[in-house]
């Protein structure tokens, strides 16, 4: 890891240099105070300081929909590109994007890997941008406030200038090319960085307890908090659309027109009630309540005792967007009895 | 903050491959060689891949399967009731039971094209029951994988002890391989138990009653056999606490779940139990692993 | 494969004839999908129909609002193998069901303003589905356009065409709109709405009405609080919801409530 | 063929919206009955509305029939905003103008091409027809296509629309998606002028031609439009929108669930295309104006069957009207979205316009809470069908009298009678006052 500084002044300059590693994509404003991530030309549209963007990056990486396979009446079934973004600069990463990026990444990148996803994810530059927490923020609490790796150059803001951070040859290139940008980083810098990020620490007001997590969990799988959850579910997706490392998807085959049949694969939710219903009609997730807690069960408990960490990494979206006020930080505090 | 347990970031095992290509969502064609009902509605397909070299060189393990496609219908994942022993071919056995499988019944014959993927998921452990005594539990349909893992014993025979096979159907209509097994029975090769729900009235000369009723007719060594079972999930409430009555430990107990699985590869996330894919780690478990698994047998 | 052209029937009932018209409006697909099939009896587009012969494939919309209808569709089931429900009136009952509490000769005295009608026969609007089975189901009002080609495709390929039920939700979040509930205080059946549309109203800044009729098993109570918590009253409550397949709606409960609204 | 006591029955009237058929009793060689019946069961949209609040009017009227769903929905946001006593701003009058534009477009081209020129040119269907004229077919379905993606953009669909709102719209459109639907206009002029020489050289047989009063509205502004708040009559009377009920009088009839409409003096009357253009086709300008004189040299004529060519030379003045707004929207600032605010209070409200088929009228009243308290809808096919009943006894009597060969041939001919009014059945079934 090697640290540099660089003036505030030249933000411009540093994401008009990026684009030279693909389509520069930033948080841009939709709504007063929400954003969503797009591909920009004009850079003055950047957010990077925006908390949140509605969908996460994950939507860089795998579309909402995409076709996987096409076949022509009389041809071949084919692998198709609808999913290929091209070489794609992710400008304004936050450290939880970035562990969700890993989350992501051990899901997709082991045992078989996804081709759909690593031919974007092996085009990808992350451009990460320190941030400060909200009311809804909850990353400390998981480990995931801050990160060493998983990005190519991290700027953190310093006032008049940026501490930025390389993490990866590709960083390194980036850097080299624009020596212009950049000076060694000082001491008063790597100071200045070390207070801001004390600083950031004492501004989280939302934190969620995840000692011995797992087995919290086990020991309250019956527990009547549930079925309340259960009853205020609306199961409409919304909380897995908007987690960076919802990944599941359906596989759904049409024929779009004429001699032409596709198989697309869209993004899915264990939330929704035919999810695990098997050919014939069984449902093995019939109960609403059944299904809120897998889909609790899965993030906080089946993935840690997989890889030692959940799949969850406190970026608050599932808080913001839940329609009816689901609180993942409460519902633990409520089986942890704590309410 | 307390990450439970700490482990660094790792990839699990190197890439994984599939049989039929390095993109595991693209089927490989494969002629339908041969089609035939087993009972009204299950078929039996007999399918061999178009590329030559992929259909001498594809292999498996029994319990695995495959998932088969056809384009714009859709794709479904299916046991194989053959032996790897048995190289060019491989057989799938079939019920109707949906968009797909309607397709297959009412367009697909013998010389038409379909997609097939796999091997998927990990299959029984063949190595570990060898020169055990084997006791095969099947219900209605679960005995298709079944079926693989006797035709596999019964090639390497000398390799295994006694097999025993405790088969229950609806009724006599409805016994899958019923020639076949009563044949191997006649050879000597497995001791065949038969159970129906009820004869409607067909002549029939085993038991009528549960499938489970047919563990009280047979007598074997427990501490030097293993189980194995497989059926439908209402099968499995019963069957398992009475092979446990019956002194078998629950790591000697194998079964094969059945689950929604799309992708067949632990990517698409349908049919996991917390954090275990059915489709991956599966569908073969031992009781022990599985009855740890909550949800994971459904009752 | 090779299978001869099937016989197709198009049907509207009592209705706006929205869905048939969605059909015409498929111009590019139009005339190729046409020479695949062969359309025998359609009266919105030909005037040389075939009343009677066996139809592979017929399609139904609108309503059931007179004995004539009712009349029609038993005859149209009689002769169809695959019938495929068209648009939210043939599937929910859709807008013209809303009021069926309301006599329909209190309503024909309003219209009408003589009495006795004896010319009009009409009972109180029902779903086909309410009479007879269908083996697909394709809700919307009108119907989209790229479902009802999926079907046709489909069920020209010899397969059942598929559709996820999912709510309008999963759309309208894919499309990074800002929640209506969340963000405006609104009553939005997004939750509760088979989606298919692309969030077509949620992404023109309007809250969902729920033209596409109900999930299988919807969050209903769970729903009504939502609103009820930001503070909206039960009137508007009872008025956002009362009308597309109102009748679901009222079977879910809201029977109360609609009442509560009506001022008659 | 014998001349006592027959009946010429078409029991369900093809290649129109919705359901319908014709009955005819010649007894003696004398015509007896003529009935346009309409079967089409009621949906009781208007009584179903009384109770509801005003910002639900437009979802639940624009399902009166999906044709003619933009023009009821201008047609009652314009009420609904008259009640309300607030004007639109020039944008959004722009728009939906614009809306009503492709919705004409739309439904012209579907009817032109797909549902009357069958006749003309000897077939069952447009689908029959795309095997002999397959270029042609597909510049028609092209307009039409062209006309439901206006609606789209501005609509948000291209039935039913739901972008539009009392007060303006959810959702504007962007200026380079307003730019591609201006060039598309432009690009579908050259083709169209190719038809309007097809047509010209098609002749129209005079068999239904008959004296006639044709009513439609006085254009908003100089020019050829589609809105405006006076009805005028081919007599030269004049009426504000607002007093229509003085001028339009509803009756019911037994064989009809449509009422029908006279004017006061009891006569019937056309409203539509041909009664646009006897009005007002002599503000036709550019192309529009070159195809008016083209497909009628001597005028407009009281010949029914001259209805489909008089959509024609609408549908030339629309691809040309239409780029003007487009123009006239772009030189806007591009913006998001544009709504206006306003009090809810009492009010009533009439709102008019000329759709496809010819005068509209919506009419509403509701409290002080914005709860409907009355609703009234005169749709133009409601107010032709008196008039088609006429032009049909007089086809039949003169079709009677020269021999014109089959009864299929005679049937043939009263069902184009009936077509080219363009008749929109779902509609008319909704007549209603409160």
């Amino acid at each position: 890891m090697q640290t540099f500084r660089m003036n505030a002044s030249f933000l411009p300059a540093f994401m008009e240099a990026l684009k030279r590693w693909g389509t520069l994509v930033a948080p841009v404003e939709r709504g007063a105070g929400t954003y969503v991530l797009q591909a920009i030309d004009d850079v003055s549209l950047a957010r990077p300081d925006a908390l949140r963007t509605i969908l996460p990056f994950k939507k860089l990486l795998l579309k909402p929909r995409f076709a996987m396979l096409e076949r022509r009446d009389g041809g071949r079934t084919e692998e198709v590109f609808d999913n290929d973004m091209g070489p794609i600069v992710y400008f304004g990463a936050h450290a939880c994007d970035i562990h969700a990026l890993e989350i992501l990444d051990l899901i997709y990148m082991t045992d078989y890997v996804d081709p759909y996803y690593r031919r974007n994810r092996e085009r990808l530059t992350v451009v990460g941008y320190g941030c400060m927490p909200d009311e809804y923020c909850f990353c400390e609490s998981l480990g995931t406030e801050t990160v060493e790796r998983g990005f190519d150059v991290f700027l953190t803001p310093l006032g008049d200038r940026f501490l930025v951070t390389v993490c990866s040859a590709r960083g390194d290139d980036i850097v080299r090319a624009n020596p212009e940008l950049f000076e060694p980083a000082s001491r008063a810098d790597t100071r200045d960085y070390l207070k801001r990020l004390q600083e950031r620490e004492q501004s989280f007001s939302l934190a969620m307890d995840v000692t011995d997590l797992p087995y919290v969990l086990e020991l309250k799988r019956e527990d009547p908090v549930w079925d309340e959850v259960g009853k205020k579910c609306l199961c409409c997706g919304s909380c897995s659309m908007v987690c960076p490392t919802c990944a599941c998807f359906n596989v759904v085959d049409e024929r779009p027109e004429l001699g032409r049949a596709v198989r697309a694969r869209t993004w899915d939710a264990c939330l929704y009630r035919d999810y695990a219903t098997v050919a014939g009609g069984h449902n093995f997730r019939a109960d609403r309540a059944d299904r809120v807690r897998n889909r609790y069960y899965h993030k906080q408990e089946a993935f840690v005792r997989e890889f030692g960490k959940p799949s969850c990494v406190g970026c608050g979206r599932c808080i913001e967007n839940c329609p009816t006020g689901i609180n993942v930080v409460e519902v633990f505090k409520y089986v942890r009895g704590e309410l | 903050m307390s990450v439970v347990i700490p482990k660094p970031f790792v990839p699990r095992g190197g890439p994984r491959e599939l049989a039929t290509g390095p993109n595991p969502y693209l089927p490989a064609p494969a002629r339908i060689m041969r089609a035939a009902d087993l009972v009204p509605d299950v078929r039996l397909f007999e399918l061999r891949f178009t590329d030559s070299t992929l259909a001498d060189s594809f292999t498996f393990r029994p319990g695995q399967f495959v998932e088969l496609s056809v384009e714009g219908v859709g794709e479904g994942p299916f046991s194989l009731p053959s032996s790897p022993t048995r190289r060019g071919v491989f057989q799938l056995g079939i019920r109707r039971a949906g968009k797909l499988t309607d397709f297959l019944f009412n367009y697909l014959s013998e010389g038409d094209e379909v997609g097939i993927r796999g091997p998927l998921g990990n299959g029984f452990p063949v190595e570990r029951l060898e020169g055990s005594d084997l006791m095969l539990v099947a219900g209605g349909l679960g005995m298709v994988p079944l079926r693989g893992l006797l035709q596999y014993v019964v090639d390497l025979r000398e390799r295994f002890g006694r097999v025993m096979l405790l088969y229950g159907s609806r009724n006599p209509d409805a016994v899958l391989f019923r020639e076949e097994l009563e044949s191997l029975a006649r050879r000597g090769d497995v001791e065949l138990h038969l159970s129906v729900d009820a004869t409607q009235g067909k002549p029939w000369s085993g038991r009528v009653g549960v499938v489970t009723e047919l563990l009280d007719e047979v007598v074997c060594d427990v501490p030097s056999t293993y189980a194995v079972a497989c059926g439908p999930p209402v099968f499995y409430k019963f069957m398992l606490e009475k092979l446990v009555a019956m002194g078998f430990g629950r790591d000697r107990i194998f079964l094969s779940l059945e689950r929604r699985m799309e992708c067949g590869i632990g990517k698409c996330g349908h049919c996991a139990v917390g954090y275990t894919f059915t489709c991956l780690h599966g569908p073969v478990f031992s009781y022990w692993d599985a009855m740890n698994l909550p949800e994971l047998i459904y009752t | 494969m090779a299978k001869s052209k099937p016989k197709v029937g198009i049907f509207g009932l009592t209705g706006c004839a929205g869905d048939q018209l969605q059909i015409l409006n498929c111009e590019d697909q139009l005339i190729p999908l046409a020479r695949q099939m062969d359309i025998v009896d359609w009266v919105m587009a030909s005037s040389r129909n075939d009343h009677t012969c066996r139809l592979d494939i017929a399609f139904v919309e609108g309503v059931v609002a007179t004995e004539r209808d009712l009349e029609s569709l038993k005859e149209i089931r009689a002769r169809t193998k695959t019938l495929v429900a068209l648009g939210t009136c043939a599937v929910w009952g859709g807008l013209p069901a809303m009021h069926n509490e309301i006599p329909r000769e209190v309503l024909q005295r309003e219209v009408y303003h003589s009495s006795p009608l004896h010319f009009l026969d009409t009972v109180e609007a029902l779903p086909p589905t309410h009479f007879v089975p269908f083996e697909i189901t394709l809700p919307g009002c009108p119907i989209e356009r790229h479902e009802f080609l999926r079907v046709a495709h489909a069920l020209l390929a010899g397969a059942m065409p598929e559709f996820h039920m999912l709510p309008v939700c999963w759309e309208c979040k894919a499309k990074e709109n800002l929640c209506r509930v969340v963000y405006f205080q609104e009553v939005c059946a997004g939750a509760m709405t088979r989606g298919g549309c692309g969030a077509r109203c949620p992404s023109h800044a309007v809250a969902c009405a729920g033209c596409r009729g109900p999930l299988e098993e919807p969050n209903y109570d769970a729903n009504i609080t939502m609103f009820a918590d930001r503070g909206i009253s039960w009137v508007e409550i009872a008025r956002k919801m009362s009308q597309f397949s109102a009748p679901v709606w009222i079977k879910q409960g809201l029977e109360k409530e609609v009442r509560h609204e009506r001022r008659r | 063929m014998s001349a006592a006591g027959r009946s010429i029955v078409i029991p369900h009237l093809g290649r129109v919206e919705g359901h319908g058929g014709i009955f005819v009793k010649v007894v003696g060689g004398r015509v007896h009955e003529v009935n346009m019946d309409i079967f089409e069961g009621s949906r009781y949209y208007e009584a179903l509305l009384k109770g509801k609040h005003f910002l639900d009017v437009q979802g639940v009227i624009t399902r009166v029939c999906a044709i003619c769903s933009a023009g009821h929905t201008v047609a009652a946001l314009a009420a609904l905003e008259n009640a309300l006593g607030i004007g639109s701003s020039p944008r959004v009058f722009k728009m939906r103008g614009l809306l009503t534009l492709g919705a004409t477009i739309e439904s012209h081209a579907l009817h032109v091409f797909a549902l009357a020129l069958p006749d003309f040119l000897g077939f069952d269907s447009v689908i029959a027809m795309a095997e002999k004229y397959p270029r042609e077919v597909t510049f028609a379905l092209k307009l039409k296509q062209l006309g439901n993606r206006i609606q789209e953009l501005i609509g948000g669909r291209a039935v039913h629309p739901v972008n539009t709102l009392v007060g303006g719209f959810g959702k504007l459109p962007r200026h380079r998606d307003l730019e591609e639907i201006r060039a598309a206009l432009a690009a579908a002029q050259g083709p169209l002028a190719g038809f309007v020489e097809l047509a010209a050289s098609i002749e129209v047989p005079d068999f239904a031609a008959r004296p006639t009063v044709f009513v439609a509205l006085r254009p908003h502004e100089e020019g050829y439009r589609f809105r405006g708040s006076t009805l005028c009559t081919s007599r030269g009377e004049e009426f504000p929108v607002a007093e229509y009920r003085d001028v339009v009088r509803e009756f019911t009839v037994e064989h009809s669930h449509a009422k029908h409409a006279a004017l006061a003096s009891g006569e019937t009357y056309m409203v539509g295309s041909l009664a646009r253009l006897a009005l007002w086709g002599d503000r036709l300008v550019g192309q529009a104006r070159e195809a008016f004189q083209r497909l009628f040299p001597r005028g407009v004529e009281e010949n029914v069957l001259t209805n489909t060519w008089a959509q024609l030379v609408e549908l030339v003045h629309c691809l040309e009207r239409g780029q003007q707004v487009c123009e006239e929207l772009l030189g806007l600032p591009e913006e998001e979205r544009e709504m206006q605010d306003y009090r809810v209070r009492a009010g009533r409200g009439v709102g008019a316009i000329e759709v496809p088929r010819g005068t509209l009228i919506h009419e509403y009243s509701f409290d002080d809470d914005g709860i409907i308290e009355s609703a009234n809808v005169i749709t133009p096919t409601a107010q032709n069908l008196a008039n088609t009943e006429r032009d049909l006894r007089a086809a039949v009597e003169r079709l009677l009298a020269s021999d014109v060969g089959s009864e299929s041939i005679l049937k043939l001919k009263l069902e184009m009678v009936a077509r080219a009014y363009d008749p929109c059945i779902s509609c008319s079934v909704h007549v209603t006052c409160l």
